[in-house]
């Protein structure tokens, strides 16, 4: 399925041809033949580790082939460095954010091409530009910001701000959106449209497929390292990008059901948490919900709702300004991390690099670190023990890997949040809080991961996760809770509408 | 509140090695006897503290500066500060290599002190040996001119063959583990010589543990406390006391003279003490810290 | 947890099998450097190579060996602990101290504790300023650097304050009074090992099953690696950081009594600088000073390697100015190494080092 | 540029003036500390507050000054320096050696260098010894701590090479030589300070141009905060890595250069542990030792702090025993002060410490 001899496409600005990544035993990239379209949205589908995010550093610089050439304007050409890229009018806003957090919002936007005048650096000139820039993405951050200070959604948008600053002739978007609101999304989306207009060429990658598919002038799906599929958006809908990417059809799940619940696992009570940065300001505010033994809740919102904050003082890593919440009808107040493990309840974070995984610790030792206790005999762990526990984890939450001695960082991202989930299902919890349990991972595993909670959940678990994507409220929820302002503004059943449920968000009804 | 006298400022090597402890305490017990305030401060053998510490002196209005120099070479730039500021320098235990700066350069008698050492030392251990020399700090003039000390009189001896030498800084642990390698490369030696005591010392406790001390006999050089009481315990054989008690004291009388006269009561500047020797026979009479009664 | 899944693929095999022999070339590059430096000196003198001439120069080895061992501990949690030196010398003169006889005035009697009170008191010492390190760092958050450079400070005053600047001599004890066999433990030699090697081999031993058998040793990889995580996976992260804090301050004791009992006397000065020396042991030994990555057996290697070059200088004879010069190249040279062998093996920087997780050391 | 844009919504004027503040009350506290210690000490000596002994000390902490900035600038960068004290005692040699004059051997000469001609030498062997320290961290991926450690000891060994463990004496030079002018660096005052102040005040105010008004100084913030985002903003971070080593040589060389002049006498062993000393004054003054964070304000007062507080204790005539436990506690409590701040304002954590971006200082 050469892009070359398929009829829609017209001279492509750049052409990737034969494309081979390897990363020792792993095969990346495949032989991938790749076209940026001129003034067009080329958008690439793909699950985790399909290799969109290599196939993107290879044509921005960031690293070289195995083997393959590149065209750009027709020309054979091979980037030595991002800086060469760039001159060659390719820019690109990374998966992870790639910003120094102790510097201000106008110095990382003119890192590294720094506009000079006759006495130096020119500050003045670069914070007019953040300004404008700034104005544009109708965002109100002032360029003397530091970065550290902004949410993670202002973030993303200043690494948006750096890319278009570049005034490229190829902007690619891996992943941007993954941490903005809906009319963050929309702004962005402006943007783009405005560029494309232009003359811009853009890549877009995001695991948001209806989002994406707005926006997509070329579908381009990438599956285990090769290209499966390419069409104009015009002729596919969302059905024809998930096979391709998965191969065969799939289901988002439903709420398990054929058994009742039990009782209230998990009670939460007048709880307020403090906002951290501003005292005084509750981000958490006078909010109360019951879960029950088997049930599943989704708790949605917008981005800076409050739904980190609410679990993570569940489950201890934030003091409550006030409130109570009761596990199995016993207080936790005063319990450590390790206490309420303990006892049954656990917290699979938000963001699994930062406070989920150890990278220098193998996947085994990773999934049995909140059950050591399970192999400790006397003193001592038990060898065997501790590897029937990894074995188990293993099955239970599918994770691909060579075997629990595999380092961490050899997994996908998918299975790494396996991993995290497989951890603190180990404990053998009576109510698992789940912070964005999809983010950033592909269909298919999110799929599993759901599928997983549900079964545990029919088992008699309680589970609650928190989502910022309404499509995945209406999978296994039994109860869906939006939050907004550190409020509960509604709770749904699972055969709510998806427009109610962002209404009371206080989100517009995107599209 | 600063006493009649003025405030006379005792810059010492290091405290924590008895020998200057004694020196700074000596030097300041006498000045406060004679109606000075004293302070004690400590150069550790760097010479920018020990400039940091003339600046001090000159800053607190001293009468006069009590120093052993941290470095024959690298002192004289601070001993001059001093005298710029019109403090009178009376060094003691260590000299700079100029005259005329200091009023006074107050020192054991090194060689003399080594000499009488290396003689008493072939007595101990025969003249016919095999031994190994410990070795101070080379920055210290002291060193070399003991160890000169030593060769002077032990090379007149043609059956006696140094095999080993090593520098141990003067220091205790050092000379302890020195003292175990070179017995490793010479386990056939009869003899060692140390610079000073607290590296005699610790050679002592290497040929203890190797339990060669009663084959191979020490000899060591300051008069310290510790040193006296290996003498007692039939450890060590003999020490070269320093009087670094008796210039200690005088070194602060003759700037008391100067202050009040304008000499110091000597004709010269370099004033040697010449050292005396102490051994099983006369160990009884010291009396106190670097003090043997007379 | 070592062997694979039997059902895995070939290519998880094969990456595992890598990894283990990445792991020992590297182990074995510290080694090989150390049979170089026995070979080297064993060809340019003729008392190098002798059991008696290794078992001393162990003896020296074990002193900083075990300062190493506490090091390790405190350089896998992400710190760093400059405070050994000094705590050495302060632990070297409470014993001193001790052994004395400690005056109770209101009784008008001097109590002469027996030795293996003075050890454990000493050791009590140790542990408490490694206490004082643990909290300024865990609750007050102080850098570890900083912290422990001040009680390095704080320490060594104190040491000269008790002593005034003496040395405590005897610490033979006496028969009479009970507390005999303080210098045994410098001087006597089990099963013909010296004792001070004997203590080693015990710390090395205990140390080893620690980090590799215990839950305590899973949570020292798991918060140097990645304290975030480990917390939320129930890891008592803060009583993790001061517990090594403190066995590093126990480890300093240990040493300080067993120096001590070789000199048979104690200072306040003794263990000036010796942080460095343990420091560059754990380093050469493949420890990351990031945390998270190293073993007992690569510190033990960087601790001889550092002894036996040191020692090998002395006993060949070499200029004291040389031996510092060797020295410093040496630390570096050892550690460009392994920097080489990451370089060569990109990918594999993050996986091989030295120190694999405890799960892949024998125990 | 550091002025906020009046258009700009009220949030964020009120965070920049929340940053402002938090900057100036933890600068404050630094300052703080260091007028309660002029207080304590002039209540306690006549002689502590006069523009005198103002100057003496400023005189003092001139060495540590210099050195603690280009420390700075390692530690900005993520990394450490433990070599300055042993590249200060190398200079100092280095420079003394090329004042007695260079024989020319094959042509039978000897030829006296002008003093213009010595410091550059110098400055260039400082900046020598500094390429080496970087290109091991930055080519080699040695870790910071161990590269400079190796050097700390090689450079130590080659100034005691060079020596022969004297020390030089004869810095003056001769009129006849050409070669005079070495003593009055250290000797001489200008407008009424002496020439060491000087040059600290010229380093410090350079030091602050370039991290705050150039490009490099932003590369450097940059990279200490984030170097993989750095890298991938195109900023040469090997380049920026290997350079800050260069310059803190060439500062440590300059400090070596003013001790030698004014002591007038160039030893080989000058400068052990001073680079303590200089890490210490950094962090004092507000600056991370993870990088990214600390500017040369800070690092001044934290010199200044250490500085005016021993030299305070010498002239009230404490102890030197005692001053070795007072200068550990004010490490750690002036870093505790800091840690306090930091644990009321969690959040903030990493926002306020001393150094905002290079941006926020005046320029
Ligand atoms: N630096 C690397 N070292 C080793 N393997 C790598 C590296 N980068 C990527 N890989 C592997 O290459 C494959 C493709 O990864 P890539 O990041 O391109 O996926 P992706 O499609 O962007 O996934 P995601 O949607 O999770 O971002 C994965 O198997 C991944 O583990
Ligand atoms: N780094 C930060 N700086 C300032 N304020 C922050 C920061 N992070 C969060 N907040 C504030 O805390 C509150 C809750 O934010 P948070 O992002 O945790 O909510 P959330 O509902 O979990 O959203 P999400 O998880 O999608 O980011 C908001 O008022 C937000 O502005
Ligand atoms: O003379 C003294 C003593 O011997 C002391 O033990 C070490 O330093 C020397 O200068
Ligand atoms: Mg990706
Ligand atoms: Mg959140």
């Amino acid at each position: 399925m050469s892009s070359a001899t398929d009829p829609v496409i017209a001279a492509p600005v750049l052409s990737a041809f034969n494309i081979v990544k390897t990363y020792g035993n792993t095969h990346a990239l495949k032989g991938v033949n790749f076209n940026i379209h001129r003034g067009k949205v080329t958008t690439l589908f793909g699950e985790n580790g399909a290799g969109k995010s290599t196939l993107m550093k290879i044509l921005s610089g960031v690293t070289t082939p195995t083997s393959g050439e590149i065209e750009l304007d027709g020309h054979r050409i091979a980037f030595s460095s991002t800086v060469d890229a760039r001159n060659h009018g390719i820019s690109i806003i990374h998966q992870e954010l790639s910003l120094a957090p102790n510097l201000s919002v106008r110095d990382n936007i003119f890192l590294g091409r720094e506009l000079h005048h006759a006495s130096g650096v020119d500050f003045a000139e670069e914070a007019r530009q953040t300004r404008a820039l700034m104005t544009e993405l109708e965002e109100d951050i002032e360029p003397m910001t530091l970065v550290e200070d902004l949410r993670l959604g202002q973030q993303q948008i200043v690494e948006i701000a750096r890319a278009l600053s570049v005034d490229a002739r190829i902007l690619i978007m891996d992943e941007p959106t993954s941490a903005l609101s809906a009319t963050e999304v929309e702004v962005l989306f402006k943007v783009i449209r405005d560029l494309t207009s232009r003359g811009v060429s853009i890549v877009y990658i995001s695991h948001h497929l209806e989002e994406a598919l707005q926006i997509t002038d070329y579908a381009v799906v990438l599956r285990d390292g090769a290209i499966t599929a390419t069409a104009e958006a015009k002729n596919i809908d969302l059905q024809w990008i998930v096979q391709n990417m998965v191969g065969d059809h799939f289901d988002r799940g439903s709420p398990p059901t054929g058994y009742e619940f039990g009782e209230i696992a998990l009670s939460i009570d007048d709880v307020c948490v403090e906002d951290t940065t501003k005292s005084g300001n509750l981000v958490v505010d006078h909010l109360s919900l019951d879960v029950r033994a088997g049930e599943i809740v989704c708790i949605y919102g917008l981005m800076g709702a409050g739904r980190t904050e609410l679990l993570e003082s569940i489950a201890g890593r934030v003091p409550m300004a006030s409130g109570r919440v009761l596990l199995e009808n016993q207080p936790l107040a005063g319990l450590s991390i390790a206490g309420r493990i303990a006892k049954g309840l656990v917290l699979v974070p938000e963001d699994r690099q930062r406070d989920g995984l150890v990278q220098t610790m193998s996947v085994g030792e990773n999934l049995s670190l909140a059950s050591i206790g399970a192999f400790i005999r006397r003193v001592l762990t038990s060898r065997p023990r501790e590897q029937a526990l990894v074995d188990a984890s293993i099955r239970n939450v599918h994770i691909k890997t060579a075997g629990g001695s595999a380092p961490i960082g050899s997994l996908s991202g998918g299975n790494q949040q396996k991993v995290v989930i497989g951890k603190m299902l180990a404990t053998n919890p009576r109510v698992i809080l789940l912070d964005e349990p999809s983010r950033g991972i592909d269909v298919g595993a999110k799929a599993e991961v759901f599928r997983l909670l549900g079964e545990k959940a029919a088992q008699g678990l309680a589970v609650i996760y928190s989502t910022s994507e309404v499509q995945e409220c209406l999978s296994i929820a039994h109860r869906i809770v939006v939050m907004r302002r550190g409020r509960i503004s509604a709770e749904f059943g699972p055969d709510v509408l998806k427009e109610d449920i962002m209404a009371a968000s206080g989100e517009a009804v995107v599209g | 509140a600063p006493s009649k006298g003025g405030l006379m400022s005792i810059i010492v090597n290091d405290p924590s090695n008895p020998y200057w402890l004694t020196e700074g305490k000596v030097a300041a017990a006498e000045a406060q006897k004679l109606g000075y305030t004293a302070t004690v401060g400590a150069s550790k053998g760097d010479t920018n503290t020990e400039s940091n510490l003339i600046d001090t002196a000159i800053t607190n209005r001293s009468v006069a500066i009590i120093l052993d120099p941290a470095n024959a070479s690298g002192s004289i730039g601070a001993v001059k500060k001093a005298i710029a500021a019109n403090i009178p320098v009376f060094l003691v235990n260590a000299e700079i290599n100029q005259a005329g700066l200091a009023k006074a350069q107050l020192v054991s008698n090194n060689a003399q002190g080594a000499a009488l050492g290396a003689q008493r030392w072939v007595k101990d251990v025969g003249q016919k040996a095999n031994y190994v020399e410990l070795l101070g700090s080379p920055s210290d003039n002291n060193a070399a001119t003991r160890s000169n000390g030593y060769e002077t009189v032990l090379s007149q001896y043609t059956g006696l063959v140094k095999v080993g030498s090593q520098v141990a800084n003067w220091d205790r642990t050092q000379g302890h583990d020195k003292m175990q390698n070179l017995l490793q490369a010479h386990p056939d030696i009869n003899g060692v010589i140390a610079g000073n005591d607290e590296m005699a010392l610790g050679a002592i406790s290497a040929l203890k543990e190797a339990g060669k001390l009663s084959s191979i006999k020490v000899g060591g050089f300051d008069g310290s406390p510790d040193a006296v009481a290996a003498i007692k315990a039939g450890e060590l054989q003999y020490t070269v006391l320093q009087p670094v008690a008796v210039f200690s004291a005088k070194a602060v009388d003759e700037a008391d003279s100067f202050l009040k006269t304008g000499k110091t009561g000597v004709a010269k500047e370099k004033q040697l003490f010449n050292c005396v020797l102490i051994t099983k026979a006369n160990v009884g009479d010291y009396v106190s810290a670097f003090t043997l009664k007379k | 947890m070592s062997d694979t899944n039997p059902s895995s693929g070939r290519t998880g095999l094969d990456r595992l099998r890598d990894i283990e022999l990445g792991r020992l070339l590297l182990e074995g590059r510290a080694f090989f450097a150390l049979i170089l430096i026995i070979a080297v000196f064993s060809a340019l003198s003729p008392y190098y190579f002798s059991l008696g001439n290794f078992l001393t120069m162990s003896s020296h080895v074990a002193i900083f060996g075990i300062l190493a061992i506490g090091m390790l501990l405190v350089i896998l949690n992400g710190g760093i602990d400059l405070s050994v030196g000094s705590t050495l010398g302060l632990s070297g003169v409470i014993a001193g101290f001790l052994m004395q006889g400690v005056t109770v005035t209101s009784l008008g009697i001097t109590l002469f504790p027996p030795v293996w009170v003075v050890v454990i008191l000493t050791c009590l010492l140790g542990g408490l300023v490694g206490l004082v390190n643990g909290v300024l760092i865990a609750r007050f958050k102080v850098p570890a650097f900083v912290a422990t450079l001040g009680v390095m400070y704080v320490a060594r005053g104190a040491a000269l304050l008790i002593t005034n600047g003496l040395t405590y001599n005897s610490l033979g004890g006496s028969p009479k009074l009970g507390n005999t066999g303080f210098n045994w433990l410098g001087f006597n030699h089990l099963f013909g090992m010296p004792i001070g090697v004997l203590v080693l081999i015990v710390v090395a031993f205990f140390g080893n099953l620690v980090l590799s058998r215990t839950a305590f040793g899973r949570w020292l990889y798991a918060s140097g690696g990645n304290e975030r995580a480990a917390e939320l996976s129930g890891v008592p992260v803060k009583q993790v950081q001061v517990t090594v804090y403190v066995l590093s301050g126990v480890c300093a004791a240990l040493a300080g009594l067993i120096l001590s009992s070789q000199l048979t006397s104690a200072g306040p000065t003794a263990g000036l600088s010796y942080e460095l020396t343990a420091i560059a042991a754990v380093v050469i030994g493949g420890a990351a000073l990031t945390g998270g990555r190293g073993n007992i057996r690569g510190t033990l290697l960087g601790a001889f390697v550092i002894g036996f070059l040191s020692d090998g200088l002395v006993i060949i004879g070499i200029s004291s100015y040389w031996q510092t010069v060797f020295t410093g190249a040496v630390i570096v040279l050892a550690v460009l190494l392994n920097a080489v062998q990451y370089r060569r093996r990109p990918k594999r920087q993050a996986g091989t080092p030295g120190s694999p997780t405890p799960a892949l050391q024998p125990g």
